[in-house]
């Protein structure tokens, strides 16, 4: 029953339910686990200045914010951002922008891994 | 006259280019507006655009109303 | 112009927030507005986005089987109707879009 | 109130449940209109010996013999069938294998397409 | 082993048939086997071969806020939990499949 | 032993390649199973390739009871 290094992923287009209920997940698990949020490809989209409210959907901020006070790591892809040409917003938390090798290696790392 | 209006939602899976006439016209929505179309005589919805935070020209941005306007004057509508 | 909409897509979904925002429009410039649900689109009919385009004056119909196959009943505003229905309201409307 | 010509088309994997409905809607449509189903890109793999029920699926038999009985055009695009190496199951039926640009100039013609 | 499978998929998926043959074989070689429905997969936790699956063994976990918001009612056999109870199951459970 | 199980459900849709180690197994389900991976070291869900009616060599199908052992003796296992 031990704390375990688990590394929530999302990958693919993020304008939907999904990334909500994939951070309300990881804000869950922040409370037991050592989390570690990992937007890559088309996921990083998430974490620029969209409106899911617009698209009837719920925002995202208060996860965001949990999942730092509850000490998780937000990161994001540095490749897919540079590709994209996007710019993160600023969410008042820190987010690690990583190359694509270093996300490799903390997925590898992770004793569980969630991909939305 | 519009003849077909595609209604295009997700990002490169855009019809056959045998499919479309000169005179048709490509709605770009939901996440279709993440990437531009090659073709010219295209639109997307300007709250689908807005609420992903992508850049896309102003003239090409339309309200839901404007779509609507399109549909009644278009031939027929296909989802692609 | 009479506009038809068929909703087949997954709950929670783009297309539910396409559904209603292009059915509301069509309404609000005062064309006859219809939306048929089948298969996982059935899921959408409880939300109160589709109760409200029901009283703003969107026409409601549904595929019975697909409701009784997933245990879902519908409202008495929303009309039980099958792929025969379909076909005929395909006859008397103008224009199609099908969202799956 | 006329009867329409109506292109039902399937274009992406044919391995779910909306294959099924797809069908379902067509043959309903076939009592009413003009009816052209076609199977395009992946969704050709629809036509193939495939086992629905393994996967809990419905089975397409019923379907395809309504839609014949109908008097409704049942098409697969040559090209997917040739990329993809497939032999079309014997359903009993007619079904036209057509090159892309055939199909293409049914779907132009149709009054009503409705994509699956 | 422990394994537990987090369904978040649409209903009538290809997730849905890979999550009762996968759990049921779990079951069947005497593995403890758990699911929890969140998000969308919440629709599928009233079909009958969950229910099956739960007669045989496997526990059927929800998130109770999931469920609420798409007004579905799950049977009693089923346990409500929450994001933070997935993860204490994630704490339990030694391997963990997520279908969405 | 193996390190990682992968678990792919798309064809085409295959992990990083920095992300597999030798020692991983990928298991291809559902859809994945119409299009073979380049790499070694796979195996395909029997039922999922015989639903779709596409060929796969035999020496690669395996039962769900088989991928539930390679789950059990996998150290952790990845949809990917």
């Amino acid at each position: 029953m031990a704390k375990k290094k688990m590394s929530v992923v999302i990958r693919s287009s993020p304008f939907s339910w999904k990334t909500f209920e994939a951070l309300r997940q990881a804000v869950g698990s922040a409370m037991e686990h050592e989390v570690s949020v990992i937007f890559i490809r088309d996921g990083v989209y998430a974490l620029t200045d969209w409106k899911p409210q617009l698209i009837g959907i719920e925002p995202l901020d208060k996860s965001i914010e949990a999942l730092d006070m509850m000490g998780a790591k937000i990161i994001a892809e540095e490749e897919a951002l540079r590709e994209r040409g996007l710019k993160l917003k600023d969410w008042g938390v820190d987010i690690d922008k990583l190359p694509k090798d270093d996300i490799c290696e903390i997925i590898k790392d992770s004793e569980v891994t969630l991909t939305w | 006259m519009v003849n077909t209006l595609w209604l295009v939602k997700r990002p490169a899976d855009f019809p056959e280019a045998d499919l479309i006439n000169d005179d048709d016209i490509i709605v770009l929505i939901q996440d279709a507006v993440l990437r531009l179309p090659s073709k010219k005589n295209w639109v997307a919805c300007e709250e689908d655009v807005i609420a992903r935070n992508v850049k896309v020209p102003q003239e090409n941005l339309v309200s839901y109303e404007y779509i609507i306007n399109l549909i009644e004057k278009a031939q027929k509508v296909v989802v692609w | 112009m009479k506009l038809l909409f068929i909703m087949v897509s997954n709950p929670y979904s783009n297309d539910f927030n396409t559904l209603i925002k292009m059915s509301q429009a069509s309404i609000n410039q005062g064309h006859d507005t219809a939306i048929f649900f089948m298969g996982n689109g059935l899921y959408s009919i409880v939300r109160e986005e589709i109760k409200n385009l029901a009283e703003n004056g969107v026409k409601i119909y549904y595929c019975a089987h697909n409701a009784e196959q997933r245990k879902i009943k519908p409202d008495s505003w929303a009309e039980s109707s099958s792929m025969y229905g379909l076909a005929k309201l395909i006859k008397e409307y103008e224009k199609v879009i099908i969202l799956d």
